[in-house]
């Protein structure tokens, strides 16, 4: 089963289980999504349950917030991650803050593609996390792997709060595995990829599989252990902690830019927190800090990609 | 009753000829609760003891205290910063606003929002963001999610003629028609927005037209007259509930204070001030309810001294009220 | 020349009842060009030698060109992805568009954007982002430049009728009607929003009636008759140049190919596709240039074997040219 | 002169030097701006070049990119900074990625009074700089002096870039300065804000003040050098590095959240690139991690204060 199907699956079992949940965006009734994450859910749950909407971001994520705290359940989708800045007020503003004003709960999940890799250009490829992860009250998840993708989406329609839910559209197809079915109900806790003694990556979302690649390709020097984040807030430190305070050696790996996110945090919560525990300094990469380029070899530039992660890890190994 | 001075007095056919007494005597004590409630927190800020900044409805009270009363129980609104009369009429009681407005523990939000920022579903209101006009798909939202489960609910969403320009307007508007969802957008069309006066952001003499451009019905009323107010929202509401769809109703009214207590609006001509002071919310209603329930000079200080008891009652429970303890602000970010 | 079986044959009082010959054949240039260049590129993406996704205005191509082709020089258009004709028209060659296809060096965003991704000042055109409608004030705004400084110009800003529905509409229509400003919208009334029929997103029968709610003017016209285009828009520009303010003109026409060359477009029914298949913007100019050349077989394969010509050529040269270097990604961020 | 009446005098003068510059937004013109940062400049300079606009900040953002393509030099202010959220996708897809993508400039500043302090509330007291600080192509300034203030705004009007101009709004008259007039025309480089031995402060905006009460407050134990950052993007990295080195301790201290900000931004890069000068690890101390609340005491406890930075400084350098 690849990623994809893995989200259909999962939406569709979060449609029939739970009568409160339904699926709202552009083009997910009608022809089932651009990238046919929602196919046949609307000729199985009809149109009131799988709505499509029109090019409206700011009205659609309004209207989902209020119909999750008057008790629904919304699965809001945005066709592009990019595009979330087009709801960013209702996001950011409406949702992110309700229940610290009022106490009243917004149980909504807010997917979206996100991530590069296929000349989609500089609106068709961004990672947009970073912008959520700085905004008290909202869950962020990026999932790596087909089981994960379903899980976490499943917990996501369970959760309480609005979360940010960036599909890895690079994954979608890319990646197989099988479906799992879980009632665990907490959106938490990152996982370990691989076990290794040197040295630790910490990562998440496309970059895992990217990562994954580089560690066995210097796994004769270095025995690469990785952290696959998979719930980018809450962030679970402990994992992260147990894993550098035994290695002693932290490079934080992201598709989005290292400044100012995933790699500037991680970065400075291990030096901060665990000083005496490293033997090297922490190193981060991320996307070069540009607007995603639509060229392939521009974009191939842009991205982190095997080798330029291998010899990271090298030398911060060797350091 | 008719105010003969109003260039803007409405659809006619919307007025109501008949009043219901019950419903006059109803809508002044909220009037008049509204007026005071404002008039002792405006003075508590002048005096430096409401922090922040402090925002009232002068002049606007009928707006939103004759749509409140036409609210269904299960209609949701969500009111702006000139209708604090929504939320008394909704059931949030004096003491709760005096809280909320100092800041203290007890009040709707627990000090972490402030001024007119309170609502929750219970009084069937949402507490608005500042970004206008942002509460219009929310508000909306309430509504479908209390009609899809067959709860029939309607929601009056509130709109300044300012806040009307923004793109979430049109966004929300389109997207209400096409789905025949029950909404009514209220208008506020009180000549301003903020400093700037309507010339500067309008370019067309009436909002309500542009209900036409989505298949929505369109209506004017006389924002200064309650029962004028009531009956157009009652209507609209009805209509929307039955799934007639949505109405956008424009409420000719003025601004009669600065956009906040600390604007002395001295950009805003006298003569306007002068010309909509006759047509003062509390007058146009004393006026009617002298025909409909021969109101006299006792009638109207016995209510101002009930009122006066109210307010005060409520301001000595605020001041008493503790502050918030700030060791939960951490906990609160997320449901748990 | 009007076509029988159109139900939206535009305002029968802008229709050009007397054409301009020189102007017919300059028309079927851009008009065959833009489908010659789409095809090409349609071809390259389904043969995987385009990266990323590939979209096209198979149908739409009499609206692009038609509009373009009544721009004064220093008017401004904001193209979308259904409007190659407006770059071609306006100066962008056959080759460059090829190298921007491709993602070559050499093309007008130097592979840092690609597909219908494009436009400079120079051309008169603003390279579109993705987010619908955000680029109708941007193209308001060079305008606006323009006119600020004396040189008369307006704005001729393409919207899709899905993306009618986005916010920034509203506030570009009521800013621009308020400041009387040069603006054109043009409406491709195409019928769908990606996989969405129109009657799922669009609640009225005709988009163009807005306008009226901003005090500006509503057209609609026949955009597969490039004729017909050419005359509404110019009048509306014209108009806008001359101080008269904002005119939204609606184009109906229909999407003849999937939503980008990835989609099949299985959900379009294939009697419309039949239907509006008769209506082709190369059919209806080639019925005209008929009428008004005297247009021969002849003269037909003469015109595509020019074109075609020219689009070999500029493959040619898109295939031979060089990636652009990634050094100075960097650079590119800031200007210096 | 109040940094506030700094702004209105640069102003001015950019209107009275270059007639290419505007000023748009909501009530800018009528009433001078909700601040009066721009009080009396459409009487001088007429309707046309102070424009009141409705409130349409994508409209206006958008407006302004056109006239900034087209030659002019637009300053558009909104009218709190919380509410850049609403113009957000004009400013970072369609102003931050032009010059990328077309190699066009786009000289505009994007003023917006940011931060806390005076019971604002959630929706008028945000620090937004983190959202633009992590989207490459814009310039981020929050200057926190009265002559720097003035310096930054004539520089960013300069700017061949758009900048996003943080007027820090609790400073607006509770400082005192000079007004400086100058035609140095780089928006960059942080100053010296006291110059100390012991331990490097990083701070920027209206953290400063609070930091230089702190610093004076454990001077005795402690001699604190204080770095104000002033522009945001591009951050003066050689002056924090050279401090660090010499001090060999760190704290950044913001305004906003510590997490996924400057704090984050610039602990990772100290402790990264400053690995061996380090004799404490970085500490950062930013907001609470939840949205500014409005009654004075929940305020309180959630802007950094004086006492909080004192013991994180006497903390830090007694480690
Ligand atoms: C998106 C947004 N921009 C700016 C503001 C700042 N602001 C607050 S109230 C106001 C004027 C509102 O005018 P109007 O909508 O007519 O309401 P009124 O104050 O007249 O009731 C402005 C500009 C805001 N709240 N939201
Ligand atoms: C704000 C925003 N949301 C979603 C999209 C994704 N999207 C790209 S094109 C499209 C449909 C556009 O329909 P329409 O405006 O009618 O233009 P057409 O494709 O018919 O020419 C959608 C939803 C987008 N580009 N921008
Ligand atoms: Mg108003
Ligand atoms: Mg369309």
């Amino acid at each position: 089963m690849t990623y994809l199907e893995a989200i259909r699956r999962t939406l569709d079992s979060a449609l029939e289980d739970d009568d409160r949940v339904l699926l709202i965006g552009e083009d997910v009734g009608s022809g089932g999504g651009a990238f046919r994450a929602t196919e046949g859910l609307q000729e199985k749950y009809g149109i009131d349950r799988v709505r499509d909407t029109p090019i409206s971001e700011s009205a659609f994520t309004g209207v989902a917030i209020g119909l999750a705290l008057a008790g629904w359940r919304p699965i809001v989708e945005y066709q592009f991650a990019d595009f979330l800045t087009c709801g960013f007020t209702q996001i950011v503003n409406v949702a992110a803050k309700m229940h610290f004003r009022t106490r009243q709960h917004v149980p909504m999940v807010i997917r979206a593609p996100a991530g590069g890799g296929f000349s989609g250009g500089p609106f068709h490829s961004q990672n947009p996390e970073a912008w959520f992860l700085r905004t008290p009250g909202l869950k962020v998840v990026c999932p790596a792997t087909v089981e994960d993708v379903g899980l976490l989406l499943a917990a996501a329609v369970r959760d309480p709060n609005p979360v940010v839910f960036l599909e890895q559209k690079n994954l979608y197809t890319r990646i197989k595995g099988s479906y799992a079915a879980s009632s665990d109900d907490s959106v938490e806790g990152a996982r370990l990829a691989r076990a290794g003694t040197d040295l630790t990556v910490v990562t998440y979302g496309a970059a895992l599989p990217t990562v994954l690649e580089a560690a066995k390709a210097v796994r004769a020097e270095v025995d690469v252990e990785v952290i696959d984040l998979r719930v980018l807030c809450p962030l679970d430190w402990d994992t992260v902690a147990a894993s550098v305070t035994r290695t002693s050696r932290c490079v934080v790996v992201t598709e989005d830019y290292a400044e100012y996110g995933v790699g500037a945090e991680v970065s400075a919560r291990v030096a901060e927190q665990l000083f005496e525990e490293l033997d090297a300094p922490v190193r981060r990469l991320g996307s070069g800090f540009w607007p995603i380029p639509f060229s392939p070899p521009l974009e191939a530039a842009t991205l982190p990609g095997v080798d330029q992660i291998a010899s990271l890890l090298l030398s911060t190994a060797r350091f | 009753m008719t105010i003969a001075s109003s260039d803007d007095a409405g659809s006619p056919a919307l007025r109501t000829e008949s009043p219901n007494p019950g419903m006059t005597k109803t809508a002044g004590y909220w009037l008049h609760l509204t007026r005071a409630i404002e008039e002792a927190g405006r003075r508590l800020y002048l005096q430096g003891r409401i922090p922040g900044s402090f925002y009232d409805g002068r002049g606007q009270e009928a707006t939103a205290v004759g749509a409140a009363l036409a609210m269904a129980p299960d209609d949701v609104a969500t009111p702006l910063i000139r209708d604090m009369g929504v939320h008394l009429v909704r059931g949030v009681t004096p003491s709760a606003v005096m809280r909320h407005y100092l800041g203290k523990s007890g009040g709707p939000m627990e000090g972490r929002d402030g001024n007119i920022h309170l609502g929750s579903l219970e009084h069937g209101t949402v507490a608005m963001v500042s970004h206008l006009p942002e509460m219009l798909p929310v508000g909306l939202g309430v509504a479908l999610a209390r009609t899809w489960r067959g709860q029939p609910s309607a929601a009056l969403c509130f709109c300044g003629d300012g806040a009307a320009a923004g793109g979430v307007w049109h966004e929300t508007l389109n997207l209400a028609a096409l789905w025949n969802a029950p909404l009514v957008v209220l208008v506020e069309r009180n000549g301003w927005s903020y400093m700037t006066p309507e010339r500067k952001y309008l370019p067309v003499e009436r909002i309500s037209d542009r209900a036409a451009g989505y298949g929505a019905q369109g209506r004017t009323v006389d924002g200064n007259d309650v029962f004028a107010v009531y009956d157009v929202i009652q209507t609209a509401l009805d209509h929307a509930r039955d799934g007639g769809g949505v109405t956008v109703v424009e409420a000719f009214t003025y601004r009669m204070h600065g956009h906040g207590a600390h604007d002395s609006q001295r950009y805003v001509p006298e003569e306007d001030l002068e010309r909509w002071r006759e047509r003062d919310p509390l007058k146009v209603w004393r006026h009617r309810a002298e025909v409909d329930l021969a109101w006299s000079e006792h009638d109207q200080s016995e209510l101002e001294a009930e009122i006066s008891l109210q307010v005060t009652a409520a301001l000595a429970d605020a001041h008493a009220a503790a502050y918030p303890a700030a060791d939960t602000l951490a906990e609160s970010v997320f449901a748990p």
